[in-house]
């Protein structure tokens, strides 16, 4: 790793959603437009901080900054490098259409309790960051669990029985996950002696390979509850309950792809592609993610709630993401941690899309939706395209991530690896288009309007741009954010070269 | 064997006054009766305490002979004199048990007051009753 | 029935700790030795040095309050937070009925 | 001054507390402001001494001028020192918060609180700071006896909880002293630095391996581990709130820190491994301790009581991060002392914050009180958050350490309880906060687009001198997480022995 240069401006990036949480919670009710101008304010803020970060970091540099130090050799620490960078790049970009778009959803639905909203949205989007930063294990683990406790308000948001039950589901996998985590690191702590993240891993060379494994395992399902691997995925469908936008922050930017986020950090960064070939696991991850990822595309298939539907889509895709790394090839890799940046613009177009047509017509249903693409012509074009995106279809971005996991797949000379992934793009086209095919071409329900008759502008023009950018990063994966180049410097960061 | 009883006899004696008073406190259900034990107990560390004071011989109770300005009439030997410190120990033990039981005869007051009785069984009887008439409410 | 079950679990406990205590005593020095380390260790000193230092026969009332006087201030606390705990138990407060608001 | 400084922290409260009656004789109002100026010179005094003891190592202090062994010694070093913080600042909130609980239990008879407060915080600060056993024993029973009185004027059922607590603290306290004389039969000392250089050569002395038994049996049941804490929860859960508030935090931790005096101090730490299996049993012991103290809690409706199971718990915590015998497990521990201690400090403001207001304690009354008191229960909410573990709060950083000290001991029975611990923790609390902040699920009315005619309710917070404390409390918990790195740097490393 090249130069480092100490700066607090990691600090200050989780920290300014974190202060504007708490201006949200002051300014409370009575001034709505001040309250909602403290999340915008910060989003944008946030944005800048954290894009000023991106041309040091293709320099070769790495943004150091220590807090305070908690044991020798761990510390509070913040480091960015290119694939944190990545990762707090998505969140801290989509954060503002996602703010945006909040404002228009529960003012259109007149939701209940909107301060507490905002200040958890805010807390989500600092703690996200902070996970993105982290400079190791610990510091990861910490903004992950503020994560998981201030995501808690979002989903049982609604307050009904569902919504508690789904609250209630979350909390005991996600604190379960944590407790697990928390004993794995204290084992890696006392094997290793420290926990900062090393391109390549620092594992290697200490204690049994019995021990390891299990250690790998506990790490796994510990990050993998978030990323909702399979036999740990059960509360995802449940927190559908929440309010849409939270579901597109949930499902596409921070909650979900932090645990995608740690996982990846424990494959590449704590144990490292070397130790696992050694241990010679990895083909077992592989298809431990490999069955999520067809049996998740299955069960999306039987669904016919819309964001049920788009939460098992999310599991299949997740599982898409850590399968590419789990490869530990070179364009396997690179795939996978594209695919976390791809993903997040596609499935939030679809949250967007799914909350759009919710707060328009009240029909969360996929069979609710016929003939509606003539009533919302926008929403459901850019419903088409992320959902052709998702599908693998170019000139969409998903294109390129599932590309180069096909590359990768084929480079381990595991071919049946390759068939998942096709196999999984032919589910994703089979349970997305149906949709398309109810909204744009099927005889319109009575109750559609005959006319265009969208949702508020507010939040039509986030998920235009989202839907738009989808496509501009399918065509130059290195527009304005430099994903593509961050994604091959986090990759090189890992492999040496 | 003889000459090992005798050494330690009465640290025994003391440890069987002490259990009297252990099992009145752990077993009784009258509360005066425990309160009792806990007098017994008490005394009996107290008894135990002084007696590591004790030396065997001539030696007599801790007062100086002479004219209390160390000039006394012959030089002061330690082994006349008894260990004086366990002493001084009891002597704040004692002022603590003391303590200790007015303030248990106070609460005991109080329990007497609301329950007209010191039985431990009744009491409890007593606020099981209550407990139940309050839920029921 | 249960309370002489309860009674035989107090009884095994106070035999237990009773063994214990008299298990300790194997190693203690005999009854009344001088040479117990209890009367040769801290307290020659008292009974050497109190009448010089002090300027009082009685080495207890010396050790009492000089030597340990902090003990004895403490003492003095204990009774003193025993007859407060008694005051503020029992005192009556005018105005306020007995057993207020109780069963 | 500064030399003098030890002296100042026992002789205030306590000549402040002989003064008290007289004071309220005449001028009964003034009882309060007395007591909180008198509280702020031991904590002032013990900041300073806490400063001196980070800048140039322990040092003692000679009372009344007599050279340790013969005369009684105060001596305050890294451990003591926070103890000695901790007990002046959490006296100090606690007389502060006083006010309205005394106004609900015991109105008339403030001369006699605030006298009773005083000397209980002399006799914890007394504990701590002395170097001589038998002192110890003589401010253990001023703490223990203005506690019962204070305790016994709690609700019904208080005078007998307080009888069974005189009664098992009484054996608690005897044993204790039994234990000194064990001690100082063999020995002939009663001061702890001495005897901890006459001690190793008796390792194997029946008479020590006796006394010490009974130490750690005596001081068991004062802190309340497992079997031993029958007394605890109908002592904490009837006592006055204020009461509960000042006591139950800081008499526990007083035991645990007694505790690792005892083993760590006074003994040499290889000899609770080596010479007798202490360790372990006590590593057992906490370990149900957790457990049952845990079930226990969820199986309570009324919260008072259940957060006196949760202190079970905690106790056991603390006694687990002993038991393990190395640096991390014990550096977790003597940090849990100070997590913990303010974590229940701030549960029963909170409670007593409620009850004022008129709420009961059962879990159903906790419907609607985010509303009508949002500081108090977003203080509610962090120290739960802190209780299950969560971080930043403080109480995930002593958790962090209590694991990886069981997991250098390689006792995974004791990690995974830990772990389960936090989840009962998690559980316990999310009940109360789902109530609270939850509309009600049997209105049936709560359809998805209501508009805005959810009923008003009408703010009624607790009065200032109640909440402003409990705030202080919660950011001392939130502040306490992030600085626990720079707390174990500078006091805390040096409180664990070298051996390790």
């Amino acid at each position: 790793m090249g130069e480092v240069i100490y700066s607090a401006k990691p600090l200050w990036a989780v920290l300014v959603s974190m202060i504007a949480a708490f201006l949200i919670l002051l300014t409370g009710e009575k001034a709505r437009n001040l309250r909602e101008g403290w999340t915008i304010l910060a989003a944008l803020i946030k944005f800048v901080i954290v894009f000023s970060l991106i041309e040091p970091v293709l320099a070769g540099k790495t943004i150091e900054y220590t807090l305070i130090n908690l044991l020798p050799g761990v510390a509070l620490q913040f480091r960015v490098d290119a694939f944190g960078l990545l990762f707090g790049v998505v969140a801290a970009t989509l954060w503002i259409p996602t703010s945006f778009y909040s404002i228009g959803y529960v003012r259109t639905l007149n939701e209940h309790g909107q301060s507490r909203y905002f200040f958890s949205f805010a807390m989500c989007l600092s703690s996200a960051i902070g996970v993105a930063f982290a400079g190791n294990l610990l510091t990861l683990l910490i903004f992950y669990e503020i994560l998981t406790i201030a995501t808690w308000p979002l989903v049982i948001h609604h307050e009904d029985e569902s919504a508690i039950m789904g609250g209630r589901k979350y909390l005991i996998y996600t604190l379960t996950a944590g407790c697990t985590l928390l004993l794995a690191i204290g084992i890696t702590y006392s094997l290793a002696g420290t926990l900062d993240f090393t391109g390549g891993g620092f594992l290697a060379g200490h204690g049994t390979p019995g021990l390891l494994i299990l250690l790998l395992v506990m790490f796994i399902a510990g990050f993998g509850v978030k990323a909702g691997i399979m036999p740990f995925h059960e509360w995802l469908p449940s927190a559908m309950v929440a309010p849409t936008p939270v579901s597109a922050l949930l499902h596409a930017v921070a909650v979900v792809k932090a645990g995608v986020f740690g996982c990846v950090r424990v494959i590449l960064f704590v144990f490292g592609p070397e130790l696992l070939h050694q241990l010679g696991v990895w083909t077992i991850l592989a298809g431990v993610v490999a069955f999520t990822v067809v049996v998740a595309g299955l069960l999306a298939l039987g669904q016919d709630h819309l964001k049920r539907r788009l939460a098992f889509s999310t599991i299949n895709n997740l599982a898409l993401i850590i399968l590419g790394v789990s490869l530990l090839s070179k364009n396997a890799m690179t795939g996978g941690i594209l695919h976390i940046a791809n993903h997040a613009f596609m499935k939030i177009t679809l949250f967007f899309c799914a909350g759009a047509i919710y707060a328009k017509t009240h029909k969360d249903h996929v069979s609710q939706l016929d003939g509606l693409g003539r009533q919302m012509p926008f929403t459901f074009a850019a419903f088409t395209i992320a959902a052709m995106g998702l599908s693998g279809i170019p000139p969409v971005n998903g294109f390129i991530s599932k590309w180069f996991l096909c590359l990768g797949a084929v480079e381990t000379h595991q071919i049946i690896f390759l068939f998942v992934i096709l196999t999984s793009a032919m589910l994703d086209v089979a349970f997305f288009f149906p949709i398309i095919y109810n909204g744009y071409f099927k005889k319109p329900l009575p109750d559609v309007a005959a006319k265009i008759d969208e949702a508020p502008m507010i939040m039509v023009i986030p998920l235009c741009l989202t839907a738009l950018f989808s496509i501009v990063f399918g065509i130059m994966p290195n527009a304005f954010l430099n994903f593509f180049n961050i994604v091959r410097l986090a990759v090189t960061n890992v492999l040496g070269g | 064997m003889l000459e090992y009883i005798l050494a330690k006899y009465n640290f025994w004696i003391y440890v069987i006054l002490m259990m009297i008073g252990l099992y009145a406190m752990m077993g009784k259900r009258n509360l005066v009766k425990k309160l009792i034990g806990m007098n017994i107990f008490q005394t009996s560390i107290i008894l135990f305490f002084v007696s590591i004071g004790v030396k065997a011989g001539d030696a007599t109770v801790p007062i100086l002979k002479g004219d209390g300005h160390g000039h006394g009439e012959h030089l002061i030997q330690v082994a006349d004199y008894l260990n004086p410190l366990p002493h001084v120990l009891m002597l704040t033990a004692i002022v603590v048990s003391i303590a200790t039981t007015g303030v248990a005869l106070a609460t005991l007051i109080l329990i007497y007051k609301r329950y007209n009785t010191l039985e431990e069984d009744e009491i409890m009887a007593i606020r099981k009753d209550a407990s139940s008439y309050k839920t029921q409410r | 029935m249960i309370k002489n079950w309860f009674k035989l679990i107090s009884l095994i406990a106070v035999t237990m700790t009773g063994a214990l205590l008299i298990y300790g005593t194997h190693d203690m020095p005999a009854w009344g030795d001088p040479n117990s380390p209890a009367n040769s260790h801290v307290s020659p000193r008292y009974i050497l040095e109190a009448t010089q230092k002090t300027a009082t026969p009685n080495i207890v009332s010396a050790v009492l309050a000089d030597y340990r006087s902090y003990d004895t201030l403490g003492e003095s606390a204990v009774i003193f937070t025993a007859s407060i705990s008694c005051l503020f138990l029992l005192r009556r407060i005018r105005g306020r009925k007995e057993g207020e608001g109780k069963i | 001054m500064s030399d003098q400084l030890p002296a100042f922290i026992i002789i205030a409260p306590l000549l402040g507390a002989f003064l008290t009656p007289v004071i309220g004789w005449r001028y009964r109002h003034l009882c309060r402001p007395w007591a909180l100026m008198i509280l702020a010179v031991p904590l002032y005094a013990a900041g300073g001494a806490l400063l001196q003891v980070i800048e140039s190592g322990p040092f003692g202090y000679n009372l009344g001028g007599w050279a340790p062994p013969w005369g009684i010694e105060y001596r305050i070093d890294h451990l003591s020192g926070l103890m000695l913080v901790l007990i002046a600042a959490i006296g100090l909130l606690a007389a502060i918060s006083a006010k309205p609980g005394i106004t609900m239990d015991i109105r008339g008879k403030e001369a006699n609180f605030y006298t009773l407060l005083l000397l209980q915080i002399t006799g914890l600060l007394g504990i701590v700071i002395t170097g001589d056993l038998f002192n110890i024993f003589v401010f253990l029973e001023i703490s223990s006896l203005s506690g019962y009185g204070l305790i016994a004027h709690g609700e019904d059922g208080a005078p007998m909880a307080t009888f069974n607590y005189i009664i098992i603290g009484t054996i608690g306290a005897s044993f204790y002293l039994l234990g000194v004389g064990y001690l100082y039969m063999a020995t002939g000392s009663l001061n702890i630095a001495d005897l901890a250089t006459i001690l190793p050569n008796l390792y194997h002395s029946k008479v020590i391996l006796v006394g010490f038994a009974f130490f750690t049996t005596g001081v068991a049941i004062k802190m309340g581990l497992f079997p031993l804490h029958t007394w605890m929860p109908d002592a904490y859960t009837t006592a006055p709130n204020p009461v509960s508030a000042l006591i139950a935090p800081l008499m526990t931790k007083v035991a645990a820190y007694l505790m690792i005096r005892i083993m760590f101090t006074l003994f040499q730490p290889d000899f609770a491994i080596s010479v007798v299996p202490v360790a372990t049993i006590l590593g057992w012991m906490s370990v149900v301790a957790i457990i049952v103290g845990g079930i226990k809690a969820l199986a309570q409706t009324d919260i008072k009581r259940m957060v006196t199971y949760i202190m079970i718990a905690e106790v056991g915590y603390i006694v687990m991060g002993i038991s393990v015998m190395n640096r991390p497990g014990l550096t977790g521990a003597i940090l849990h002392i100070v997590n913990d201690a303010c974590m229940i400090f701030c549960l029963f403001l909170i409670i007593g914050a409620i009850s004022y207001k008129g709420h009961g304690r059962e879990i159903y009354h906790f419907q609607n009180l985010n509303k009508k008191m949002p500081w108090t229960m977003a203080a509610f909410v962090i120290t739960a958050l802190s209780m299950c573990g969560i971080p930043p709060a403080c109480g995930f950083f002593s958790k962090w350490y209590l694991i990886l000290g069981t997991i250098a001991a390689k006792q995974w029975v004791f990690a995974i309880t830990l772990l389960a611990s936090s989840l009962i923790n998690a559980i316990l609390f999310f009940r109360i906060i789902e109530k609270a902040y939850l509309a009600p699920l049997d209105s049936g009315a709560h359809s998805h687009d209501h508009d805005h005619e959810e009923e008003i309710i009408a703010r009624d917070e607790a009065p200032a001198s109640l909440l402003i404390p409990i705030l202080i409390t919660t950011a001392i918990i939130i502040i306490l997480g992030p600085f626990s790195g720079k707390i174990i740097d500078l006091v805390i490393q040096h409180a664990v022995p070298a051996t390790f």
